[in-house]
């Protein structure tokens, strides 16, 4: 696996979404979906790793806050990503590497667009995160 | 040297210490400059105390250890007395409402504190080829002799550290503690030539790549020898900490030290501290290659202020940042 | 300028055949691969790696000019890994490393085996050792503390070993279990000469202990009941030996962990008398 | 073995010729963090010679913090720098504790199974040693039987006499490159060398905080092991590894694997130290040194005992890093006065 332009996507198990996202692989070779119980489940010490080490940019797909099948989880989660973020900001990362995609089950339509606009994304900006 | 405040201390403590009190305090050792933490546990040893302007270190990051890991409680039957400067207290509180230790059998024994040196700063004074043979405060004068016996006097305000030039003379206990010392008279000139919030931090001056850059420079200095962690008392997974390889099957950092390495040590770690991070400064007192961890903890001390509005250390409630959440925020 | 010799540098052994001995232990049989320094001792051990899963001391189970045994519990990572191989798998390998069992200083005198639990993993080389040289010895006792029945290892080689000439083979579990009928208790109940049955008396063989060398492998609460039994009938502590599990990287004496008073237990050890063993502090 | 007396100007001559890409030049310099460390030099001039022993001792150049031993599948080298520099490097401005400590790290390294890591770097590295004119205040080489002013453990050895400098040839390696570049240097009697050496050693002694007599108690330190005077200091430790990470001659280093894929990586060693809690930690999860005075005890039986026992030689120079790096002020010396007291000396 290509390190430098490696995107990892944790998807969380609701609605059908790991299929709805890895219909996005045959596009983006570089995509490697990881199925999660809940993004909330997700240690963010995890993504620093994947962030300095084995990729390019984590995506996160879950539940929106006020809809998560697990009903409060998804609160706690959004601060520990919030704090994630800042730590990318305060050590000079581009925290918009690190995606957070909110989604419920009528958006997949939406979802899909906001994914295909950060891949956009990612073309467009060469790889400064200086790693 | 006279140091009223230490005596006073040592007088309080004579007075109220009973007979299988604890007292935890600092003594001289015989490096000059340093002091070096001390258990007490009978009244002959309490004149070893020492206090003042030499009061580098925060005593709370030791408390753990006399409190049982599974129900917190004192492993002590007599009270524990601990020496405080009053911005210690901040960290004793937050270890409170970490549930590290519980407040019923501690007493906080905080003083009147006119500052604490930066050896660093003293260094810098005296050069590079030169060294302290001994060092003492004479009310605003720091007089030392160097090596070769010459002596050397310097102001305080050129050595203070720059902690200290923001302390704004107050502190907020609701545990049981004394104040040692004039009290009104203390608060009566706060230093806060700096003002917290107008503070510049690097993170303001420099942004993406070339912070980046700069950190990545300063970090490659990093020898993980562990000192920041060992010293914060935030960091208090003491014996399952994720950084201890062979208690995790699967490390998430390996032991290489390399420059992406400690970024991820050290970026690790203050993602774990940031939401009880009392901005104490002792990572970067101590560091062994100098490295300025204050570009890090001032920036997560107030992001956690502006954005959580959660300063750590102000109230022992159990309200904790990333445990408490309001709805609507839409932070991400 | 001449190469010198990496002497971290693995060579790779194929997997023969594998067997589970119990739920935590599998046995492998490893083809000698070549560059390997011999003879190889009983009591020595070898460094074993697998790329990506780092590296363990392992002590070996058999050796015999083509091919060695190994037995390895499922402790870790790495352990957990090669419990994952079959035959026809690679296996890192490097040593042989330590001093083994004094062998040659035991020549024709009796062997006495105290083994605890998983130590019967390296004093099992000692075993086949004996069995391959018997002349050089007079006779063999094999005391085998498990912790349960299932725990038992070795089982179809233990039924051979309590019918060979001059062995004797002991064998108890911790606590009495149901359909179990063999010894219960810990393996030094065999240590007392006042014990129930006078004729299984371990001594009975030979009253001059000048004439008899213990090997003891065992968890450390074993290795204090051990002594205190060999102190009671005062038998020579110079001819007690004792092979340590101190936690070990190198296996060459250099990288400090294994290290106990001065001496390196991978270099200078495993196996210490006990006589140096009560000199050495008690940090193993 | 001649000696010459060389100009400051004259020192470039010496230095130059591991300026170039091949080679690397490591002396001390204040580097971007404000600290006097050793650091890789670009020009002559940047090099502090006048300043106390850097905190950071030069042992990174030869037991670097984290170096590959083994490659997986060779054929791509891994993430870490070229595992063994085959740079030639020179390192200069070593005081006679750190050339001690070096000496001892040879013999360490190259005793019973030589490591190959250790020894390569070491057989491509040329020595250049000055003499100590500016102690700290935690420097007690002298009660380790060193003196400032000299040392035998180098390739050559500078002794600063005014503006100029007495070169002392040490070894052949110091004598073959010497005869390279020494054209036109003036040479220096025997004598004017040893006088400025024993003034140098007089003045810097003078300068040391106190001098403690070891020679009672060499060999003995083990008779303390269960006294009290353990805990005043384990008490205040904070079991970090600053002591032995800036010690010169702590040798302990950790192994683990690290891979770009399943097939391709490195098995390397990292800097690892006796005070972390998982030192000594067993599979069965019992710990031999589980407690902070364990491990402090270790860290100083070890250097004046044990290696006493085995070696024959104190694995201690006495260049006082581990009482400067402490966070909490415990001093080597003092642990070392209390032994001598709790042992009636």
């Amino acid at each position: 696996m290509d390190r430098t332009n490696t995107v990892i996507a944790f998807v969380c198990q609701a609605d059908k979404r790991k299929k709805l996202i890895s219909s996005l692989k045959s596009k983006y070779p570089a995509l490697r979906v990881i199925p999660v119980i809940c993004i909330g489940k997700l240690n963010p010490v995890i993504i620093f790793r994947l962030l300095m080490k084995e990729a390019r940019a984590v995506i996160l797909v879950g539940c929106e806050p006020s809809d998560c099948h697990f009903r409060e989880g998804v609160f706690f989660s959004e601060r520990r990503f919030f704090l994630a973020k800042e730590v990318l900001k305060g050590f000079g990362l581009n925290d918009r590497l690190l995606n957070i995609i909110w989604s419920n089950p009528g958006k997949d339509a939406l979802v899909l667009k906001q994914f295909e606009t950060f891949m956009q994304y990612l073309k467009e900006t060469q790889i400064e995160k200086g790693a | 040297m006279i140091n009223e405040i230490r005596d006073a201390i040592i007088q309080y403590l004579k007075s109220v210490m009973k007979e299988n009190d604890v007292v935890l305090a600092l003594r001289s050792s015989s490096t000059p400059g340093i002091l070096t933490p001390c258990i007490l546990r009978n009244k002959a040893d309490l004149d070893q105390i020492e206090a003042g302007f030499f009061h580098l270190n925060n005593l709370a990051v030791y408390l753990s250890e006399f409190f049982q890991k599974e129900n917190r409680l004192s492993t002590l039957q007599g009270y524990l007395y601990v020496l405080c400067k009053p911005c210690d207290t901040k960290a004793v509180t937050q270890m409170i409402s970490d549930q590290q230790i519980n407040p019923n059998k501690l007493k906080l024994v905080v003083y009147a504190c006119e500052g604490m040196a930066d050896m660093k700063k003293v260094k810098n004074e005296i050069g590079l080829d030169k060294d302290i043979k001994a060092i003492d405060l004479h009310l605003t004068e720091l007089s030392l002799t160097l090596l070769d016996g010459s002596p050397l006097s310097i102001p305080v305000s050129k050595v203070i550290s720059s902690k200290c030039l923001e302390c704004n003379k107050e502190y907020h206990l609701t545990m049981s503690h004394v104040f040692v010392g004039d009290e009104k008279k203390w608060k009566s000139h706060p230093y806060s030539i700096a003002t917290a919030e107008n503070k510049v931090l690097l993170q303001d001056q420099k942004k993406g790549k070339d912070l980046f850059d700069q950190l990545k420079a300063e970090l490659s200095a990093c020898i993980r020898c562990n000192a920041c962690r060992n010293v914060c008392h935030a960091c208090f997974c003491s014996d399952r900490c994720i950084f201890d390889k062979p208690k995790m099957t699967v490390g998430f950092l390996d032991k290489e030290i390399s420059p992406i390495d400690n970024i991820l040590f050290h970026m690790i770690r203050f993602y774990h501290v940031a939401p009880n991070c009392t901005a104490c400064g002792e990572c970067e007192r101590i560091c062994p290659q100098g490295i300025p961890l204050s570009h890090l903890y001032e920036y997560f001390h107030r992001l956690m202020q502006e954005s959580l509005d959660f300063s750590a250390g102000s109230s022992d409630s159990m309200r904790q940042a990333m445990l408490s959440y309001r709805l609507g925020e839409d932070l991400v | 300028m001449n190469k010198i010799v990496n002497p971290y540098q693995p060579s790779y052994a194929e997997i023969i055949q594998t067997k589970q001995e119990n739920s935590s232990i599998k046995s492998f049989l490893l083809e000698i691969p070549e560059g390997i320094q011999k003879p190889i001792m009983p009591g020595q051990f070898f460094q074993l790696s697998l790329p990506g899963y780092g590296e363990a001391p392992i002590s070996v189970s058999e050796i015999n000019d083509k091919t060695l045994l190994f037995c390895i519990a499922n402790m870790g990572s790495f352990t957990n890994k090669v419990h994952s191989l079959g035959v026809g798998d690679k296996i890192g390998l490097r040593g042989p490393y330590g001093n083994g069992f004094p062998i040659s200083a035991s020549s024709n005198s009796n062997l006495v085996l105290l083994a605890g639990g998983i130590g019967l993993v390296p004093l099992r080389s000692v075993v086949s050792y004996f069995f391959h040289h018997q002349e050089n010895f007079k006779n063999l006792e094999i005391l085998y503390g498990a912790k349960s029945s299932n725990d038992i290892i070795y089982r179809d080689d233990v039924k051979q070993w309590r019918h060979k000439p001059n062995t004797i083979f002991k064998l108890t579990i911790d606590k009495p279990e149901k359909d179990w009928n063999g010894n219960t208790g810990f393996v030094t109940q065999f240590l007392n000469p006042q014990s129930s049955d006078p004729s299984e008396v371990l001594f009975h063989l030979d009253k001059d202990f000048s004439q008899t060398k213990v090997f003891v492998v065992g968890p450390p609460m074993m290795l204090n009941s051990v002594y205190q039994a060999l102190t009671n009938i005062n038998f020579p502590p110079e001819h007690v030996f004792v092979s340590l599990e101190n936690r070990m990287k190198c296996g060459i004496g250099k990288c400090g962990h294994c290290n106990a008073g001065s001496q390196y237990v991978c270099l200078d050890g495993p196996v210490f008398s006990w006589k140096t063993l009560q000199s050495m502090p008690n940090e193993y | 073995m001649k000696t010459y007396q060389i100009s400051k100007s004259q020192l470039k001559q010496l230095l130059e010729p591991y300026l170039t890409a091949e080679t690397q030049l490591i002396a001390p310099s204040l580097n971007p963090l404000g600290l006097i460390s050793f650091n890789k030099i670009q020009n002559i001039n940047e090099i502090a010679l006048n300043t106390s022993i850097p905190l950071k001792p030069s042992k990174s150049y030869l037991f670097p913090e984290s170096s590959s031993l083994v490659q997986f599948d060779e054929k791509n080298p891994h993430l870490l720098e070229s595992d063994i520099s085959q740079k030639k490097q020179m390192l200069f401005g070593l005081r006679p504790c750190d050339l001690a400590a070096i000496a001892y790290m040879d013999s360490f390294f190259s005793s019973n199974i030589s490591d190959h890591d250790y020894v390569q770097r070491r057989n491509n590295t040329l020595i250049l040693g000055v003499a100590c004119e500016y102690p700290s205040n935690a420097c007690f080489c002298t009660s380790m039987g060193i003196q400032p002013g000299t040392s035998i453990h180098a390739d050559i050895f500078l002794v600063p006499s005014g503006e100029d400098f007495l070169v002392e040839e040490l070894s052949e390696k110091g004598q073959e490159y010497l005869a390279s570049i020494s054209k036109g240097w003036k040479e220096a009697s025997n004598e004017t060398l040893a006088t400025q050496k024993n003034e140098i050693t007089e003045k810097t002694s003078s300068k040391l905080i106190e001098k403690i007599d070891l020679s009672k108690i060499r060999g003995r330190l083990s008779e303390t092991y269960n006294k009290d005077f353990w805990n005043k200091y384990s008490e205040a430790c904070i079991v970090c590894g600053a002591c032995t990470f800036d010690c010169p001659t702590c040798s302990c280093f950790d192994m683990n694997d690290s891979m770009i894929s399943s097939s391709k990586g490195c098995r390397y060693r990292s800097w690892d130290s006796c005070s972390f809690a998982d030192f000594t930690l067993h599979a069965s999860s019992h710990n031999p040194r589980s407690s902070k005075l364990h491990r402090l005890r270790q860290r100083i039986l070890h250097k004046f005992q044990y290696t006493v026992e085995k070696m024959d030689q104190w694995s201690c120079t006495g260049c006082g890093r581990c009482i400067r790096v402490c966070p909490v002020g415990i001093n080597t010396r003092s642990i070392l006065k209390d032994a001598k007291e709790a042992l009636g000396e």
